[in-house]
């Protein structure tokens, strides 16, 4: 087990390097120069010179691009240039609005996903299989703007039972904080829910027709004890997998939910800071994403390889 | 959605960039008498002018019905984000004067009519000779942290401006303490509009609180003579404002405090209004928004009416390259001929756009009524065309915003130029971009924002001098057009500035069609629910509202 | 669809094909998902002569119609049919799709075979490469790229395509190794055949099964991507009519005329259901395993 | 006298596209206590499924039990549905049953402790504790060493054999009546077979529990069996005890079956006899005689009538044979399937010269390397080969034979250069071979090829069968043009017996038999002089099996082809061979012509071998002394020090123990490494 954590640890810190290579390439390819955006129109030569000195953005890339990395070690991200502060305080007080959307609708799409999964695979070919299947490719197929503004119109505007928009903190009134959340909740579970089910399914239906279940149905165990006890377990060695691949979809998914229900998370940062050019934004927030989804694979093999003894015990 | 915001973003700048220049004197000399409302500078303003102001707003109020309730907290909802809050020097746009008159005051303000009355100053006196500009303070004023509010630290305050460059105090030669009460201002040449500049468009900060707390501090709070007093601003999220207790002004404001949510979409800021969610919707100038609320009984539109801060827009060709096929009047003439402006106006703006051909607004008295502008004509347009060796037509861009108005409009103009033989294709650019067109030229078409204003003569140099800084580089600079311009700067009195002004844009509209062809005029739009009483919205001057004064009538 | 065939005797291709396409054809859903996406590439192919009006031109006069006779499913803001712009939408939403398919699509693949043929640091270096780009989220990395290449129609086609090709690579790898070891591509050696040879001839064409599942997958992300990118702003100009774009237009109205975003979203939702019941199909139909227990 | 078991008109079915597969058509047979049955017959004879739908572990949406009665202990388990609480009760507590497949059998992720307690709680209702002590007793029971620590050991840490002992216990977990062994051993190792069979034989005949023995290879029927059913497209053609069925077979096929099987014992020119033709296809089967189409015996009548029911053979009874004329084996042959006679000349090695030799290895060596750690150091060498040398002469077949893991498979591929070798040299036709490059090697690729085991993945599902055989002419450029090459594959096509007009196929609408002859065809394609055939037989039916050895034969007389033939099966490879080689962990023990090998084997191992392996014949295997071999093959990585057979021979001194035996020739050509002789 040692070996294999060891040996996932070594490509995560590879990928993240990579990832911080891609970042700032794509970040120098973008066109506009920002601090003569920000400044505005009025803005005298001397002056974008003053702030590009000050933004270090006058240095050759390759220094620019150490300087930086020099930063993150240190957990200094610089400052934005729209937003005048620094981006890691920004960051921080983005992150809750944001995994207050994400968490609760990750784990919500895994339960719901693995249920209905094995509901569907155990009832093969039977009308309750094929109704859920096509409900959950009717899921993965709709975009989640168009049924989050339906939400908002039939239960924001016509029934006024849920806010339209906006993200009030837990601290400020629980109440409140729930309301606000639960139709982005519902908008972003849905999507992943559809695939989370789909991939449940055929991985169940591999499991279903290997020898080992043969043998335990033929030990006399109940069909629900071969299913939910023999089956499922090895089953889910390739739904944790999957969930690998969730993480990086859904905090994609907020950039859309965040825009359309008004909430203050890092993807409405994120979308603002690309339109507004704003480097510094930009560069770290793609940077923190991505790190949180290598960590959340990282994460997910290890619970990988604890959960399949034929990599924990050696 | 998102490319809603940035096309509000992108007019509501524009606005504001005009009015912010508004004081800032051109290179030419600057001679023009006091602008046509302030006829009743020459002698001192009493005492009591002030004192009215304020009975005014409260007289009004109470019309409004009912005794006054206090306590509760608006929830207004907008579009601008500003970075900044607290240090007054640094808040140059001014859609964000909406949130600086919670926290702080100016010495001069308006009245509903337009005419300029005192705030913190009660007395004020232009002496044009001398080219200085006296100020009486009104006395026992504190700021919030309770240091007095005197001369002195009206001093620091206009040397705060000064050191960040600002446009409007730059033609301040210096400023002096009379006594504990009055300052005198020495400016460097005379300027008629330099009294609005000073008086209306600087906010006066703690000094105290400054140097004890230091700038960071003061960019996030606030420690001025308003109303409210800033408790919490993240920026892009939210800006929360709470009770200034030592206020000036006993009993006020009624309200505990004012909660800023700011919209990343305009479409959720319209629905978070009809759903009850905010209470003020601010800057909703967008045709859009208004058809949407349209029918909503208890939901009511404020617009400014005497023309302080309001503007025209319109589509303007770029003509200053020899190649580019606008260089040549006929084919600028033949553009405003092929489209019937009329039509997309009314259409696309469900009739809440007000058309204007000219520079100026209808109502104003600049407005030239015998101009013969343009009708939709679109063989006399081919005939031009044809004329000035384009018969067969030739390509171009629309560069526009992404507001469901703009974008919809210049696909429509598209189409109606693709009859006459002109193809322009259609190309959505962000804000930024659009500072970029309109600060270094553009070729094709672009929408054109010029502020009406009182001063036409001043508005329109930004544009038509030479170096000017809004849409100068992208067109030509016809040497009749720069001769009138001076002579409106350098007239003496009213009548004749006005019939020039007249003449000027009967030269630049009728014969060179230099701005391309003028659509309609843009007026700042906000909107309240009826139960909110008191709020003043736009009344006196298009990007201001009285928070003192307002109160929950529910 | 089953008509007697009088019992004549196949030759082993037709044989082959009938049974792939009995298999494939099976079920219900999989036939209304194949007449959906025939309906739609008719749609975007014969666009100009399918639909009732041009979708460009625009008619002040009645705009924001409900649905009439004259315009089955109403007009937008700007008084254009909303019918024969989503027969239009129809072509460009498809051609995203195809287009950004098929960049993902080859050079995915080649990079697959690339890693998983020649192995060792290849493998790792290309392997880390599009982990990297996993990690990043499709709609992020699209928003980047989208604002590096500019709106329009071409942009948006490669930006996709770049975003999906990870996908392909790590599938054709993973095809690539445990084909590598079947005994056939050991006998190809033995024959004679040089290793580009063998790579070519035996063992490319047994990774493409899986590759045009997920290929038929892929149609329908990139035209949901795209309606995504198009209602943060970041899609295809106007006037061309793309489904995305005519939602988020859409929104704007959805109280008072709901049908202006309602309607371009149902057909999203159909098209993208379609490609995925198909690609489900295409699976069991190609799967050796599965051929014949339906 | 009530039997235990008594299955009455069985019908199972299974619903395929094409129509409806009658897997199992109305077969009846019974059981008694502590008896011992074997159930023969090829794959697809339905064999498996009728035990399996005695206690309905079919899947059911394809399959379905459409007829039939199964009286077990007066209940007929019929009339209860699969997942039902009394047939719940009878599976796995009345009757145990062990698969086929060791490695796939264990659920991976639970510990082998929670597996077998599993049942015994439910079935025996003992709780955690007493569960956990009967488990480790059966493991005890089974031979596994130390059980108590290995409960809370997984699936993975155990050998294949070791697993089947494990599922043998949970089998026997909850003290069944009967036993089913659905081909049990197939998957094993001879001497892990024979080990496992005995431990079944003895555990049954102690606890008087009836076991059924699935099986298609006679030999094992031969030893173990009392009572013998012989099954064939999904009837019972022939039952009877098992020397009655030996000694005088009275159905077609069980006769076919009996000539076509390799034994130890017999002549080494005995012709093997195929049964030509593949079975006839199940789905929609009509009403006759199924195995008309392969009976040598049949004549019009057996055409004209239905299918044929089970009668008693005249004279001898509960002997039956379900057939509509009485054939023994002496009946005169109606239909003659042209095979040519086999005559077998032995060589003389004496005689042959150094030219004569093709292949000459000498010291071969293959290790591969194994890291650990963090810096991947290397910290031992696998020695899958370790120093092997023999020659093989022109048209000559040399056996190659040893169980699985002994590195006979890694010889072969490093000959052909498919893996690099660690030392020695390998020198074909003259030129030595060991360190070319691809390039230079490819000239030499053109006289030598390999025919693989599975038929499955050695042909590119993808590519025809005529372009497969075209391949090779193609890439060795033997200057032919288009259409030579295309009547050149006709040729091949012909001679492998395959029909030119299957040229159009693709590989998976051939049978096994059929492929094989397609690899055949593809690797003489080039008429190399050379060929290694690795288990190339192994994964073929028994009567298939006879027809692809006979087509090696033939075409090596023909062609003077040489073969490198390497198998797990003795029979075959002592009926096939010149001279054998035994291989034990990577080494050569003992090295001979056929004849001095079987008839008298000196190492030890060969001897523990050859007494392994069972002899069709009931009467030799009731009469042969023989002593099983214990333990397992120890792996690569701990190979013990002197002589790696040590740990497991019966006379092992310390000399062995230390000193590594070298391979030392006794008798003429007779070699073996064993310090002892």
């Amino acid at each position: 087990m040692g070996k294999y954590v060891f040996k996932r640890l070594g490509q995560s810190l590879i990928v993240v390097f990579i990832v911080t290579v891609i970042v700032f390439g794509l970040m120098h390819l973008l066109p506009g120069d920002p601090i003569q955006i920000y400044l505005g129109d009025t803005a005298t030569e001397e002056q974008i010179a003053y702030y590009t000195k000050q933004f270090g953005l006058d240095q050759p890339l390759p220094v620019q691009y150490i300087r930086w990395i020099g930063g993150l070690f240190k957990g200094e991200m610089g400052r934005s240039i729209t937003y005048s502060i620094d981006v890691k305080e920004l960051l921080l007080r983005r992150v809750a609005s944001t995994l207050s959307v994400t968490f609760p609708a990750f784990v919500l799409a895994l339960l719901i996903g693995i249920c209905l999964g094995v509901i569907t695979s155990t009832h093969r070919g039977r009308t309750l299989d094929s109704l859920l299947t096509s409900i959950a490719n009717v899921g993965i197929a709709t975009p989640a703007f168009w049924i989050g503004m339906i939400l908002v119109y039939i239960f924001g505007l016509k029934l006024k039972w849920l806010p339209v928009q906006g993200y009030v903190p837990f601290s400020e009134s629980p109440s409140d904080y729930i309301k606000c959340l639960v139709m982005p909740v519902i908008v972003l579970t849905l999507g992943h829910l559809s695939s989370n089910t789909r991939q449940t399914r055929s991985s169940m239906l591999e499991v279903i027709s290997q020898d080992y279940i043969r043998t335990a149905r033929s030990k006399g165990l109940s069909e629900k004890t071969v299913v939910y006890k023999h089956a499922l377990r090895n089953a889910l060695i390739p739904i944790v997998t999957m969930m690998g691949g969730a993480v990086g979809a859904l905090l994609g998914g907020t950039v859309v939910i965040e825009n359309l229900f008004n909430i203050p998370g890092v993807g409405a940062l994120m979308l603002t800071a690309i339109i507004n050019k704003d480097y510094m934004v930009v560069q770290n927030v793609t940077f923190v994403i991505a790190v949180a989804v290598v960590i959340c694979n990282l994460l997910i093999d290890i619970l990988y390889g604890y959960i399949d003894p034929r990599i924990r015990v050696e | 959605m998102r490319k809603k915001v940035i096309a509000i973003l992108l007019t509501v700048t524009m606005t504001a960039a005009m009015l912010a220049g508004c004081g800032n004197s051109g290179s030419s000399s600057d001679s023009s008498t006091e602008p046509v409302q302030e006829e009743n500078t020459e002698e001192p303003a009493t005492e009591e002018d002030s004192a009215t102001a304020e009975e005014a707003e409260t007289a009004e109020s109470e019309a409004g019905g009912g005794e006054i309730k206090t306590g509760g907290t608006l929830r207004v909802g907008t579009v601008q984000s500003p970075s900044v809050v607290g240090f007054t020097p640094e808040v140059t746009n001014n859609s964000f004067i909406q949130y600086l008159r919670c926290a702080y005051e100016s010495l001069l303000y308006y009245d509903e009519a337009g005419n300029i009355v005192g705030q913190l100053a009660s007395e004020w006196e232009a002496d044009a000779d001398a080219a200085t500009l006296t100020f009486k303070l009104v006395d026992g004023v504190n700021f919030a942290d309770g240091t007095p509010f005197n001369a002195e630290a009206v001093k620091w305050n206009i040397e705060q401006y000064i050191e960040t460059g600002r446009s409007e105090t730059n033609n301040i030669d210096s400023v002096e303490v009379v006594d504990d009460s009055t300052v005198t201002v020495k400016l460097k040449e005379w300027n008629s509009s330099s009294l609005e500049m000073i008086g209306f468009f600087i906010y006066y900060m703690s000094p105290t609180t400054f140097d004890e707390k230091g700038i960071e501090w003061m960019r996030a709070n606030s420690c001025g003579t308003g109303p409210f007093v800033v408790s919490g601003f993240d920026q892009g999220v939210s800006i929360k404002y709470t009770k200034n207790e030592n206020y000036r002004v006993e009993g006020q404001p009624y309200l505990d405090g004012i909660d800023y949510t700011i919209f990343g979409d305009s479409t959720t800021l319209t629905n978070a209004l009809k759903a009850g969610e905010v209470d003020v919707l601010t800057y909703g100038n967008d045709c859009d928004i208004m058809k949407d609320l349209e029918g909503i009984t208890n939901i009511i539109t404020e617009k400014n009416s005497n023309g302080l801060g309001v503007e025209s827009v319109g589509i303007i060709p770029s003509s200053a390259e020899e190649s580019d096929p606008f260089y040549d009047a006929k084919v600028r003439q033949a553009l405003c001929y092929a489209v019937d402006w009329d039509q997309i106006v009314t259409a696309l703006s469900y009739g809440y756009y007000e058309r204007t051909n000219q520079w100026a607004a209808p109502g104003a008295a600049t407005y030239n009524t015998d101009l013969k502008g343009y009708s939709y004509d679109p063989e006399k347009a081919k005939a031009l065309l044809a004329e000035a060796g384009y018969a067969d037509g030739f390509d171009t861009v629309i560069y526009s915003a992404s507001t469901g108005f703009q974008q919809n409009a210049a696909t429509a103009i598209s189409a109606s130029l693709a009859e006459v033989g002109i193809n322009a294709s259609v190309e959505i650019i962000d804000g930024a971009k659009g500072n970029d067109m309109m600060a270094n030229g553009w070729s094709g078409l672009y929408w054109h924002y010029a502020s009406v204003g009182p001063d036409l003569g001043l508005y329109m140099g930004r544009h038509l001098d030479v170096n000017g800084a809004y849409y100068a580089k992208g067109i030509q600079h016809p040497q009749d057009c720069l001769d009138l311009l001076n002579e409106i700067r350098a007239a003496k009195d009213e009548t004749t500035k006005v019939d020039l002004e007249w003449q000027l844009q009967e030269k630049i509209y009728d014969e060179y069609a230099l701005f391309g062809m003028p659509l309609y005029v843009n007026a700042p739009v906000h909107m309240r629910y009826d139960y909110v009483e008191g709020a003043q919205l736009a009344k006196v001057h298009a990007v201001t509202w009285s928070p003192a004064t307002t109160w929950l009538n529910k | 669809m089953k008509k007697e065939k009088e019992a004549k005797v196949l030759t082993p291709a037709q044989e082959r094909r009938k049974q792939f396409l009995d298999t494939f054809f099976a079920t219900i859903p999989v036939r209304i998902g194949f007449g959906i996406i025939a309906v739609m590439i008719v749609c975007a192919v014969f666009a100009p002569l399918v639909a009732p009006y041009d979708p460009y031109t625009q008619d002040l006069t009645n705009m924001l119609q409900g649905m009439s006779g004259a315009h089955f499913f109403g007009t937008d803001a700007l008084g254009r049919d909303l019918l024969s712009r989503i027969i239009y939408g129809a072509r460009a939403s498809l051609s995203v799709g195809l287009v950004s398919t098929l960049i993902a699509g080859s050079v995915g693949i080649a990079l697959g075979l690339m890693a998983g043929y020649l192995g060792k640091w290849i493998d790792a270096v290309i392997m880390r490469v599009m982990d990297a780009m996993m990690s990043i989220p499709v709609v992020i990395l699209a928003l980047f790229i989208g604002s590096i290449l500019g709106k329009g129609l071409g942009n948006i086609m490669l930006c996709i395509g770049i975003v999906m090709m990870p996908g392909y690579a790590r599938m054709t790898r993973g095809q690539v190794l445990s084909v590598k070891q079947l005994d056939y591509v050991t006998a190809g050696k033995i024959s004679g055949a040089t290793r580009m040879k063998n790579a070519v001839k035996h063992i490319l064409p047994n990774c493409i099964a899986p590759n045009l599942v997920l290929a038929t997958m892929n149609l329908g992300t990139a035209i949901l991507t795209e309606a995504g990118l198009s209602y943060l702003g970041m899609g295809i100009n106007p006037p061309t009519a793309s489904w995305g774009a005519m939602v988020s237009d859409g929104y704007r109205y959805l109280q008072e005329y709901p049908h202006i975003a309602i309607i371009p979203g149902i057909f999203i939702i159909l098209t993208v259901w379609a490609f995925n019941v198909c690609g489900d199909a295409l699976r069991d139909a190609t799967d050796p395993r599965l051929r014949g227990t339906r | 006298m009530e039997h235990l078991i008594e299955v009455k008109n069985l019908h199972t079915e299974f619903k395929q596209s094409k129509g409806i597969l009658k897997a199992v058509n109305g077969v009846s047979y019974y059981l008694d206590p502590g008896e011992i049955v074997a159930f023969v017959g090829e794959s697809g004879s339905g064999k498996s499924v009728t035990q399996y739908s005695g206690v309905q572990l079919i899947a059911s949406p394809p399959g379905k039990i459409t007829e039939g009665e199964i009286w077990f202990e007066g209940q007929n388990l019929l009339s209860y549905g699969s997942n039902s609480e009394e047939l719940r009760k009878i599976r796995g507590g009345k009757i145990g049953i062990v698969f086929q497949e060791p490695m796939t059998s264990l659920n991976p992720v639970m510990t082998i402790g929670n597996q077998l307690t599993e049942s015994v709680m439910l079935h025996l209702h003992m709780t955690k504790a007493q569960a956990r002590e009967r488990a480790t007793e059966l493991l005890k029971k089974v031979g596994i060493p130390d059980p108590e620590s290995r409960l809370n050991a997984y699936p993975h840490q155990f050998s294949g054999g070791m697993r089947q002992r494990i599922v043998i216990a949970m089998a026997l977990s909850c003290n069944p009546k009967l036993l089913i062994a659905d081909e049990a051993t197939t998957a094993l190792d001879v001497t892990t077979q024979a080990q496992i069979l005995d431990l079944m034989q003895d555990i049954v005949r102690e606890s008087n529990t009836a076991m059924v023995l699935v099986t298609h290879n006679l030999s094992i029927v031969a030893r173990y069996a009392q009572r013998v059913y012989v099954m064939y497209a999904g009837e019972i053609v022939e039952h009877g005890t098992t020397e009655e069925i030996f000694k005088n077979p009275h159905h077609p096929y069980t006769i076919g079956l009996m000539n076509a099987v390799p034994g130890l014992n017999d002549q080494k020119d005995r012709k093997l006899i195929p049964i030509t033709g593949f079975v006839t296809n199940l789905v929609n089967r009509k009403d006759e005689c199924a195995f008309m189409n392969r009976c040598p015996y049949a004549t019009k009548e057996c055409a004209s009538c239905t299918t044929p029911q089970l009668k008693a053979v005249p004279g001898e009874e509960d002997h039956f044979a379900a057939c509509h004329r009485t054939v023994t084996k002496e009946t005169k042959v109606e239909k003659v399937f042209d095979v040519a006679d086999r005559t077998y000349v032995a060589k003389d090695y004496g005689k042959m010269a150094e030219t004569d030799k093709i292949l000459k290895v000498e010291d071969l060596k293959v290790y591969f390397p194994v890291y650990k750690g963090l810096m991947r150091k290397k910290i031992a060498d696998v020695k899958a080969v370790d120093g092997i040398t023999f020659d093989i002469y022109k048209g000559e077949t040399f056996g190659l034979v040893g169980e699985s893991g002994c590195g006979k498979s890694t010889v072969a591929r490093t000959i052909l250069r498919l893996n690099n070798s660690t030392g020695g040299k390998i020198t074909f036709n003259g030129t030595d071979i060991t360190h070319l490059d691809d390039v230079k090697m490819r000239e030499h690729r053109r006289n030598m090829s390999m025919i693989f085991q599975d038929p499955y993945g050695s042909l590119d599902p993808r590519q025809r069968a005529g372009d497969i055989v075209k391949e090779p002419m193609k890439n060795f450029k033997i200057g032919l043009s288009e259409e030579e090459m295309d009547k050149r594959v006709d040729e091949l096509f012909a001679l492998v017996g395959l029909d030119p007009a299957y040229r159009e196929r693709v590989p998976h609408e051939f049978s096994g038999g059929q492929r094989q002859r397609l690899v055949i065809a593809r690797a003489i394609s080039t008429n190399p002089s050379f060929i290694v055939c690795d288990e190339a037989i192994s994964a073929l039916d028994v009567s298939i099996q006879a027809q692809v050895i006979n087509l090696l034969e033939e075409l090596q007389q023909k062609l003077g082809l040489t073969y490198l033939f390497i198998a797990h099966d003795l029979s075959v490879v002592r009926h096939i061979s010149d001279r054998v080689a035994v291989m034990y962990l990577g080494q050569m023990v003992e090295f001979a012509d056929w004849d001095s090998l079987y008839s008298n084997p000196l190492h030890p191992y060969t001897k523990s071998l050859l007494e392994a392996v069972p002899v069709p014949d009931p009467f030799t295997e009731k009469t042969r002394e023989r002593q099983i071999v214990q333990g397992e093959v120890p792996s690569p990585m701990q190979r013990p020090a002197g002589c790696a057979f040590s740990t497991r021979c019966p006379h092992a001194t310390d000399r062995c123990r230390t000193q590594m035996p070298v391979l030392k020739e006794r008798t003429d050509g007779h070699k073996v490494a064993c310090h002892m002789i």
